[in-house]
């Protein structure tokens, strides 16, 4: 661990000494209908994984806990589309203060508008930030998975909005508003950092915050409907589509090759998770090839537009047993409760995917990119690796400071008696199905 | 009267309404029920966390007749459900004071 | 209520003042394939409201009818496809007659092909009658929602071809086919008036002349699995984009701000919403906040192409508590039984939202718009109010007559037998849900 | 059948003599970012084509049974997606042999990358690739409604790799890599012989080799989860409008006339459908009404660009009553267990679609196309019936070959005990459905 | 004591708590059953493939009560779910030797 | 031979069953039901439409053992069960006069 703190101090002091140089001003450019259809329908499909995620999870808990994962999930909708529009965008893709923070130009979407983004490929502004916001979105709905079946409703929301806003906000302006990581070229094409370590390494921390769900120890907890966390990795894997692939930000090959190897990581993902759990315990699950398909979509996030398909093979090949082993092993060894893994998952995914992107880029693949370890430049690798720790450092302690100042005001956690009755019951007074044609029938015990 | 109670396996529930209804038997109720007997657990795992599996999906089916029709039912349930296998299930009886079909308010064997 | 039909009758002899000028002749666009691209996506996305609207409305029903739901829904994609071919498509967009209703000119989709549509950025007119015939597909499901659980099949087919005919082709007319309400310059940008508060309006007078489901005075009729209501308001969300975007017709600034605000306002409905209920009976529900979302996107869909992204947000914390309102307290006091409140959303979604758009409307947002009354022009608000109040007026009476008609030949409603067994059992001889691997069980009772 | 063998021999014999014309060298098109963006976008759609399939077919099969068919679709989302990769890709559209295969010089993609394909109307090649490649999952994935309920699950992975490399990347490489079929002028706009005449009668072939279900002569199976299947049923229609309209491969008119047949004829497949089964047994079901659906999509496939609205509506007045006998009588008739029906309804529904392709084909619809049967072109009619029988002869004897190669080394159908205990049980070890916050609890008997 | 158990239409059971809660009879415990008697059965065509449906969607209600309680919660449940047609259902009683209730230990008629 | 029927807390079950097994006691049969005793009604809000829920999940355990088993296996359940608060569930006990194991056809204890 050493070396690496010393490299991050080194990259710190060399930061600061940047000048904050001004970017170019780009030409206004011309309004272009494809790369804006483009951008909208992936907009679109972005925006559909937060309903898709919530279908995922939702399928993992017990049946009496199904409606607080979906009401986190449209919650997380809510308060972070309307941060995004005060307060959000204009922190992430303002103009870039100490590279550390945008300004508040854009607050309230203030002249965010019709006309195409400077230095875009003809994208009206309103469009990019309307495709950012759904970036922002998903990324907060992750972390319900770590908390999930034990957090009280009323401490998520302070949650969400204060996580939003302290640690997603500059993690984007950091990385693709022109902050520090994108000036000293860190890669990451479309939030393998910003979106998975992030929420990860931040699910981890709030899980411990939290502490095990009653009963965790004695016995394993089942996912009460499959079919529901099927569904829920369909929709994901059609947004990741406008998740990667938009990313390119206009309809081009670099686009049409992010696409493909998204589709490839996650096939296989399945593949090699299943492969894994087949030889490990004599059976290949439904569940595990879910698992291994959302594993491999986080793995290709970081690197979708700058690797070959081969390689998007390999990086699956490896995402699967890697995530396998942190779910299955590494969990219960540490002993934290992260419910449905979203640090197993997206955390562990997402660093396998920072670091591979360090090794497997090529500008033979996207000339506008840089080139990774086996094309000969392990600086890149190093830059990863700093991108890597510096956002589990930012993400880790900053929602530790959140929960830390949220728990002195409020309890994080429901009460043993809520949480044995469920939390649709006693959070939100509702029943998520109900057998009979009759009223005054309930799941509560 | 007697209530005849058999646990048996889902799969049989099919031929076994058949076999009573050819006895003259058309009166039942089942129950979704999950059920451990001499059944062997067998082992679960989701994201490579093992579970146990100790209880197993039954199908429990009812019978209120007249003492007399007891044994040619139990007889039935036997033949139609006996694979020889473990997990067979079992059949249960029980005393019955009365009976009173709602629709007409007669009771006893005539309600049956 | 008095000064309004004034109003109205002034305006209808206006109307029938107005000479009936000749469209200037457009000239005909070359294909654009970004915008032919964009309008494709977003047909398909509206396309899949419907069945977004069978899983959101299918959740809300007891069990013993939800195959009911779901049929009609499929029923109204067959029926409103094929009459808009045949007759609905010339009947809305054909050459004007009167400002009353489209010239038979295209009857059976003769001469709708590849060509771009005069006047339109480059899209295929084929391309645009498919888009349309997305939305007169989506309004008519709509209406299912106030009859669910007790109309007769035979009789909603019959209701539909009629109702799709005498009263949404003439409404699409008014409002975008070059009809009166476009050329007193009433605004509705992608179906406030035309699909909301018409399916709204209809949905009420159905439910009044069907009557109240059996046993609704005793107890509250449940929602017999909220997940699939999530599932369904996730897919409407995202459906909408292309309702609201597409209705751009273009991928251009306007779509790019249309999708922003869609969002917003759809998040704030849900702040809103879940607010009134928390404040009013102590719990937050999923059920409010996926309602909430769903009141949002009804309230921004006439405004969505012409007001800011903070007008979004104010509308959207308005809708919320006004339609739960409506829902929870209106209602019970009328005495009607919107069984899934296909009014209460709907209709005073619609509403608020066509009145609001003659309040926030701002041509600095969208110069080919109009200005609102905060832009310092009223006449547009009176003019909204016009358009809302004949579109109440008009399809409240045809959708009345067109049940007392279809009333006269047939029942309109199942037998009390049928209802207490449960449509899925009496209409459609079906089960939903089959629990064992056994045949011969039903739920029937 | 006499006459069309002579037909075939003489085809074969022809199409040896074809000198093996090297394709004119288009020029290198400039990316268009509108083309790109839609095809890139449809290629989305028609992955979710394969989750759809999932949802429509895990609601018909038994509970116990779920999980297995899901599975069934995630593996071959993985199996096919790499193996297009490394080897589909380049068979099918690798640089003709002989018309019968494609070279292998696009080997792991090489080569495959961000500028525009050849001849395209700008599209990259990259996305060219990943949109052929959702066909090929789709296609493989509908096979498993036919073996549903009683295949072994290696048995199928193995199965579907050596099927989709020697029964489908020799189909699209004869029909859309300029091989044999094409070369004759077979038309084939979006797959009805690749897709689905290929799936169906591999499908009925392989239900035939494996044998009926246990139990399947005593009792009707029924579906256990009737909205899943409708859930399905509304992905399958909007992935659809990516399959056909995308099959254009430009945002064209040609797009535009696809996409709204495409609807029309599956809207034409509920009507006819359901009202086969109301007059016949006097209920008109969901699952009629979804069933008819597919059936009209699957009917419209071949035809979609090349037939006029009105021609839609017909073929989808013909497909549902014949497939509807396909599946309740001449199944029963011939009785084999083709479980989910994947030849009744695509097989027979494909076979329809071709056959009519070649009757209402017209280039006054589609200049590009070739005139049908109505058009006063017998010949074509002709050319469409070689294209299916070679299609049939061609896939069901090459599947049976592999069933045969494969069941010498392996089972391939699960043990009764298996069977009676569920696939998701002995197979996964999974169950779907767990119904309390217990664990220990399980569906098995 | 007595235990009664009445197999009623689903639709009668909302009234049939209220009736008995107002007669003071509180404790009861409910069952999801399926069951087949006289009813009829009914055909469902899948794909035109018919099924024939012979068991029906019902619910057990369960009452243990003191011995004389019977006879008017008997009553009671006639009064309530009786329509007159097939299907209405039907009711059994049966002995009970011991009630104990687990939060306290207490047991007997005090434990009702 | 006896039955003794406990209906629990869902939450309780798992251990319950632990309980048993180390008690010897392997045989038990399990349903979902609903109930409803003294345990307070709570209210429920769907779009501000208040719904009074009274009836709550509960699990029923049922085991059919010999007469000399009753009083551990009882006393077994409420060391298990109690929580003390209102909500814990009762335990009913009842005679069974016969029990056969289809796999064998044996009957009475040695088919338990
Ligand atoms: N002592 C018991 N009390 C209650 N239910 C029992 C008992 N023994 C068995 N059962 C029920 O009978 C089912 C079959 O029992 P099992 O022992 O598995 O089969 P077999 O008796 O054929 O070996 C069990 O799953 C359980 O539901
Ligand atoms: N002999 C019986 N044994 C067990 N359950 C029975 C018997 N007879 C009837 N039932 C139950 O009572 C229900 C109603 O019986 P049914 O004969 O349909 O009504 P009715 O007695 O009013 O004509 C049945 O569905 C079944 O669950
Ligand atoms: N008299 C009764 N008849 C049938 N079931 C009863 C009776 N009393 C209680 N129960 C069952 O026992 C459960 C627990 O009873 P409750 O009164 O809530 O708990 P406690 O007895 O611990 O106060 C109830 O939900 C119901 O299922």
């Amino acid at each position: 661990m050493r070396p690496l703190f010393i490299a991050v101090g080194w990259a710190v002091l060399f930061i600061l000494l940047i000048p904050e140089a001004a970017l170019a001003a780009a030409e206004p450019a011309a309004l272009d209908t494809g790369n804006t259809a483009f951008i909208l329908i992936c907009s679109a499909l972005v925006m559909l994984m937060t309903p898709g995620l919530a279908m995922f999870y939702g399928g993992m808990v017990r049946s009496k806990n199904v409606l607080s994962i979906l009401m986190q999930c449209l919650a997380v909708m809510a308060l972070v589309s309307v941060q995004w529009v005060l307060l959000g965008y204009t922190l992430s893709f303002g103009p870039d203060h100490s590279l550390l923070i945008g300004g508040l130009d854009f607050l309230g979407l203030k002249g965010v508008g019709m006309e195409p983004l400077a230095g875009s490929a003809g994208i009206p502004q309103a469009a990019f930030a309307g495709f950012q916001l759904m970036f922002a979105m998903i990324t907060a709905a992750l972390i319900s998975g770590a908390v999930a079946e034990r957090m009280r409703f009323s401490a998520f929301v302070v949650f969400t909005i204060l996580w939003t806003t302290l640690v997603y906000d500059p993690l984007a302006h950091w990385v693709w508003g022109g902050g520090w990581m994108a000036r000293l070229g860190i890669m990451d094409f479309a939030g393998g950092t910003v979106v998975h370590i992030s929420s990860g390494v931040s699910g981890l921390v709030a899980a411990l915050v939290l502490g095990k769900r009653l009963g965790k120890d004695q016995e394993t907890i089942r996912p009460h409907h499959l079919p529901m966390t099927m569904l829920g990795a369909g929709l994901l894997w059609f947004g990741w589509f406008g998740f990667n692939a938009g990313s390119a930000l206009a309809a081009d090959g670099v686009a049409a090759q992010a696409f493909l190897v998204t589709n490839l990581c996650a096939a296989a993902g399945i593949f090699s998770w299943v492969g894994a759990e087949w030889l490990h315990h004599g059976k290949p699950t439904l569940f595990g090839a879910a698992s291994g398909a959302i594993a491999g979509l986080v793995c290709i996030t970081p690197a979708a537009g700058f690797v070959s398909p081969m390689a998007a093979v390999i990086m699956g090949f490896l995402v699967g047993p890697i995530c396998y082993l942190a779910v299955s092993k590494v969990k219960d060894q540490f002993g934290y409760d992260d419910s449905l893994d979203a640090f197993g998952i997206h955390g562990i995914g997402g660093t396998l995917g920072a670091l591979l992107t360090g090794v497997f880029a090529s500008r033979s693949v996207n000339p506008a990119g840089f080139d990774g370890l086996l094309a000969g430049n392990p600086e890149q690798f190093m830059l990863q690796v700093l991108g890597v720790v510096a956002t589990y450092l930012f993400a880790g302690l900053v929602t530790y400071l959140i929960l830390t100042v949220i728990g002195r005001f409020t309890e994080l956690r429901v009460t043993a008696a809520e949480e044995e009755f469920g939390l649709d019951q006693s959070l939100h007074g509702e029943d998520a199905y109900v057998d009979t044609d009759l009223s005054g029938i309930s799941q509560a015990s | 009267m007697k209530k005849i109670e058999a646990v048996i396996r889902p799969t049989k529930l099919e031929e076994l309404k058949k076999v009573l209804n050819d006895m003259g038997v058309r009166g039942l109720t089942v129950y979704n029920v999950m059920g451990r007997g001499l059944q062997q657990e067998i082992k679960h795992y989701y994201r490579g966390q093992e579970v146990s599996i100790d209880l197993f999906a039954k199908v429990k089916v009812e019978i209120i007749c007249p003492d007399h029709w007891q044994e040619s039912i139990v007889n039935g349930i036997i033949a139609t459900c006996q694979t020889g296998a473990i997990g067979d299930g079992k059949i249960f009886i029980y005393p019955v004071e009365e009976v009173i079909r709602i629709s007409t308010g007669e009771s006893g064997n005539a309600a049956l």
